[in-house]
């Protein structure tokens, strides 16, 4: 099976600004990412959880791409303006893909 | 006063307010009891569906009074205003930071919807009649105390990172409880008695027994929040939790005064001033203010002033409004 | 014909239909109202099992008469026959892929029980009577119109690189909501009007109000799906969603005569053939025909097909049915 | 006898019991009809709630009487013993490992509280009252054949590698069926039949109606749990899944004799007592006994015990205790 | 801690054909894995997400497979069979796993 | 964008202990997390998923944990001693993380 190199960029952020991140990956041209709902967590702003919904509105949620390794920057650069301001955490791995016409 | 406390005690042991209070005793003792999110969260819908529908059927009912206009705009100052005097009441009596004090002044100059319709159902044990619009007073308050928060920060300098674009400013406006308190509302007044008469199973004859679990799911989270936060809250911002709906209370029959409204709006209208946002703002907080705490801010509303309005605050309020609107 | 539009005019202002509207307009505007995914899934569950019980019930009361086997093949046969219709027109009438053609000529042949629920309501309030085992033919048609579209594609030679295996033939007749349907149905033949007595305060008396939240998520998911989809229909694909119905309605009118069915039986009759699926025929597309679009026949389905029902066509159908085979 | 067989037919046409075998059949058909999570939850929790007020309002109009002590000391002592016939049974007639059987029989020495509803609804059907402090009972029950059967496991060195601390008493003494079954059950006590009144739309009138789906959803499951297992289960533990039933309900009658229970009363000791957990046990064991087989346990108690229970152990255990305390 | 080279595989698929993917796993001789519930998402077949179900049935699911680096192929092989004709998207990581003995 | 080495470890785990792991971690001076819901799964102890919550109470989670990579024996220790009796998987992947500060 035929692989190709990829990034996986993984972005934990509240759910409130999903729909930012993903406008403004849009915008640096990335169009394909998964969205997993998170069940709770931990940092340093403290502690929570979906059952104990008192510490955060709506939660958090996490946001997979798979990326070339050459558009990476413009991605990460696109969602740090984002993250920024707010709680989260992004991470980025080495990572192979089948069917790379698809990134 | 006897007449106050007999109230107050008779309101305590009703089956909603002991409901809140086995989410809370559970939660505080670490039980395992959860009502899931989405379960939660329909009971939401179903509650404000239901009192937006009844609100426009009794409109629809007894027609539009001259009053309305005047209490929208009232309901809409209150939750403009609150916000300031929140705001500088928290600067005398804690330490909190600029952007602390102003998401939490947020709070209070907004509604917790779920004290209306607790106080609604208290008014109904009690036979007092309502205005129908009231609920729509409710929608107007939801969203004018983000703007004044975000307008003390901006004139502070206090200088949050936060996100304030078009998008938070639809996010508002057209938040999922006031579209749908808003559009029950008019489906009720459209649709009148016989609208309300083909649902009345469904919206009328359970309601109680909803309002029931979906309180003691709050004392649930409620009981949570104040576990994970201890200690967080000092002591004068407590007091201000329940010094706060007081003087929004005294503001919100003022108005309802100056609108003319009957005992009853007069006591909703002093309960919607009385109670703090638990669910639009504190969102909105989270996109505007991130420097915000939300152990603070949710705490405060959550934890402190909503079972102070539900306890002692409703009662309180009712027993007011009766004595010098209806007297 | 007045009495149509007097029919139409009363059926739009009812809580059913406004609550669908405040739906479909809540997303159109970017409301982030939304019933959780588990929610609605519960209230479609509920419905389901409804209706089955009721009409099971009914059977059980009225007895099963010499029509219910010729309604049956007559119901079968709709579904299997009208994707070859609804495929030749859209070859006439806009210019999709063949797989396209065949998976919305597969909706168009498939049934929308919810459509078929509130078609008993209208009738209901209508106090005409109907049919028991109407249900049984709605659960008869959801599946065989697939397997008329798969055809249609392998005859044509569509090579679709989709998966039809033993599997997928399991999925289409066993899906959940024709087993629950039909199981439901049974339970109420077998505990007949008893049976209903225990549990009608359950599935009778509530069952509008849910109908109703029911009907506001089907209005906020349609609503996402013409937003997204904006564009991607065009008008000739979009009268195909309003021409289809009323060709269905007019086989089901005359498959009604030939059965021998009540007035009530033939409204409801048309209706299954007018409504188009989109929840059994949508999985098994994705499975089968995975090259066909969702923003397509999806769109069609509940964007456009489900709110011609519902408004216009309803009411038509019961009209119509009520002067020709009630006359 | 012939009574017995009758009232047995009589219950297994039931709306309710249908619903099971309803669910029941179509796991095993393999169809994909599921109760989403959260409404499965809910509805437990409503079924809970609705169950424990009704039993606290039931003590509030009859008052306590002097058997309630005695029965809440029977009802622990049954739970605590019940694991020890449990083991040695299974030791007689299975070749399960210790842990294996241990595990086993702290479900049975523990209760399921929707058999114990629907005993209830049995009795209401038949016109038989039963003390409303059953409910506490039930409640009691729950815990105490964990600690034997941790207690076996030690003595007998079986030397589980699971995780027995603080946190575990925890959970299983405050686990959220307890606190919830608990907790309304003073509510109802405390706000007596006005309480009851303001919330019998929702927790009374369609109670039956929610059981109905609560029980498609436990046939669902232990359908699937029967087809996973398929061949893990001999037939000596199967037919231990029938016996030990028939043992604990004895040993419930004689404890009810002693505690001068009515015959209602004695009826759902019986139940509880033949009746095998499959919330709070099988959780217990994940943590505490890992080693132990769900498949096992869980197919046991939700596939055999639960559903003879239902079918032929309630109306047997009825008739008993009607014949014999009633007597 | 002794740690062991695996290789981890995310399948991100629809929830439809989830049954078959697993099925077609255990047959390449792989027992082990994890589903994950998808909340959304967005790839060359537009965006959607669970709570305007409008334009994928019944959404998607992630599929994570941690296996012994030697049986990847199989796993490869058998997964693509599956994912081939439909929408989603086979990533592979490196990874490294604590008790061996099960993969 | 600056990055900084760290290492992704993924805990599956049963829904019972979350807990238990969570405070072990804690108490190894671990206090950022993630922690994801899972939809079913399959291993050495059998297949299981939500639909058919009758071969595990309440299920399983992925908590996902990003790390400084000389703080990974301390978390694999602690983990590893509430993982070791129980069913579930740990598997660790080189990453990469923007906003070290937080780690
Ligand atoms: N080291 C970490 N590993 C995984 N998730 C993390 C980590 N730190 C923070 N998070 C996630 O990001 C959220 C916010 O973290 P923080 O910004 O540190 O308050 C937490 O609730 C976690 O869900
Ligand atoms: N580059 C990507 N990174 C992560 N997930 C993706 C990516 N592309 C597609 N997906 C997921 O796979 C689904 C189908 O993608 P596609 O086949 O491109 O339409 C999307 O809805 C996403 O959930
Ligand atoms: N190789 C694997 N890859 C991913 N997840 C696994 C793997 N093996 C086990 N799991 C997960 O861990 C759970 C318990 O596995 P086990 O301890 O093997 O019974 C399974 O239900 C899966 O969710
Ligand atoms: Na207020
Ligand atoms: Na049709
Ligand atoms: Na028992």
């Amino acid at each position: 099976m035929e692989m190709h190199d990829a990034k996986r960029v993984e972005i934990i952020i509240e759910a409130a600004l999903e729909s930012r991140l993903t406008t403004a990956m849009r915008g640096a041209g990335v169009t394909g990412y998964t969205v997993l709902p998170v069940k709770g967590g931990s940092g340093r702003s403290g502690q929570w959880s979906r059952a104990g919904q008192v510490t955060r509105g709506s939660g958090m949620v996490a946001v997979v791409c798979l990326i070339r390794p050459d558009r990476l920057d413009a991605l990460l650069d696109a969602a740090f303006a984002v993250v920024e301001p707010h709680i989260g955490v992004v991470s980025i791995t080495d990572a192979q893909v089948l069917r790379a016409e698809r990134f | 006063m006897t007449d106050i406390l007999e109230l107050a005690a008779g309101n305590l042991i009703s089956p909603i307010i002991l409901s809140f209070v086995l989410g809370l005793v559970a939660a505080l003792a670490r039980s395992d009891l959860t009502i899931p999110e989405a379960v939660a969260k329909g009971m939401s819908i179903y509650l404000l569906f239901a009192i937006g529908f009844k609100g426009g059927a009794g409109v629809a009912a007894h027609g539009i009074d001259t009053t309305l206009v005047l209490t929208l705009i009232v309901a809409g100052a209150l939750s403009f205003g609150l916000p300031f005097i929140g705001y500088t009441l928290l600067g005398a009596m804690s330490k909190l930071s600029t952007i602390d004090k102003a998401a939490v002044a947020a709070h209070y100059g907004s509604i917790s919807i779920v004290t209306f319709v607790a106080a609604t159902s208290v008014l109904e044990a009690q036979g007092i009649t309502s205005e129908g619009y009231m609920v729509a007073a409710a929608a107007v308050m939801e969203a004018p105390a983000i703007l004044s928060a975000l307008w003390i920060v901006a004139r502070a300098g206090g200088g949050s990172k936060g996100t304030v674009d078009a998008g938070l400013y639809r996010e508002i406006l057209l938040n999922g409880s006031i579209v749908l308190l808003i559009g029950s509302f008019f489906i009720g007044a459209i649709t009148g008695e016989d609208g309300l008469e083909t649902i009345a199973p469904f919206i009328v004859a359970p309601f109680q027994g909803v309002l029931c679990l979906f309180l003691l799911d709050m004392g649930l989270v409620a009981g949570r929040g104040l576990r994970d936060s201890r200690g967080e809250l000092g002591l004068p911002t407590v007091a201000f939790g329940m010094l706060m709906p007081l003087i929004g209370s005294s503001l919100g029959l003022l108005g309802a005064l100056l609108a003319g409204l009957s005992p009853g709006g007069a006591a909703l209208l002093m309960t919607l001033s009385a109670s703090a946002s638990y669910i639009a703002v504190p969102a909105a907080m989270r996109v505007a203010l991130p420097e915000a705490r939300p152990s603070i801010y949710l705490t405060l509303s959550l934890g402190v002033t909503f079972p102070f309005n539900l306890t002692i605050g409703i009662p309180l309020y009712t027993a007011i409004s009766t004595a010098i609107v209806g007297g």
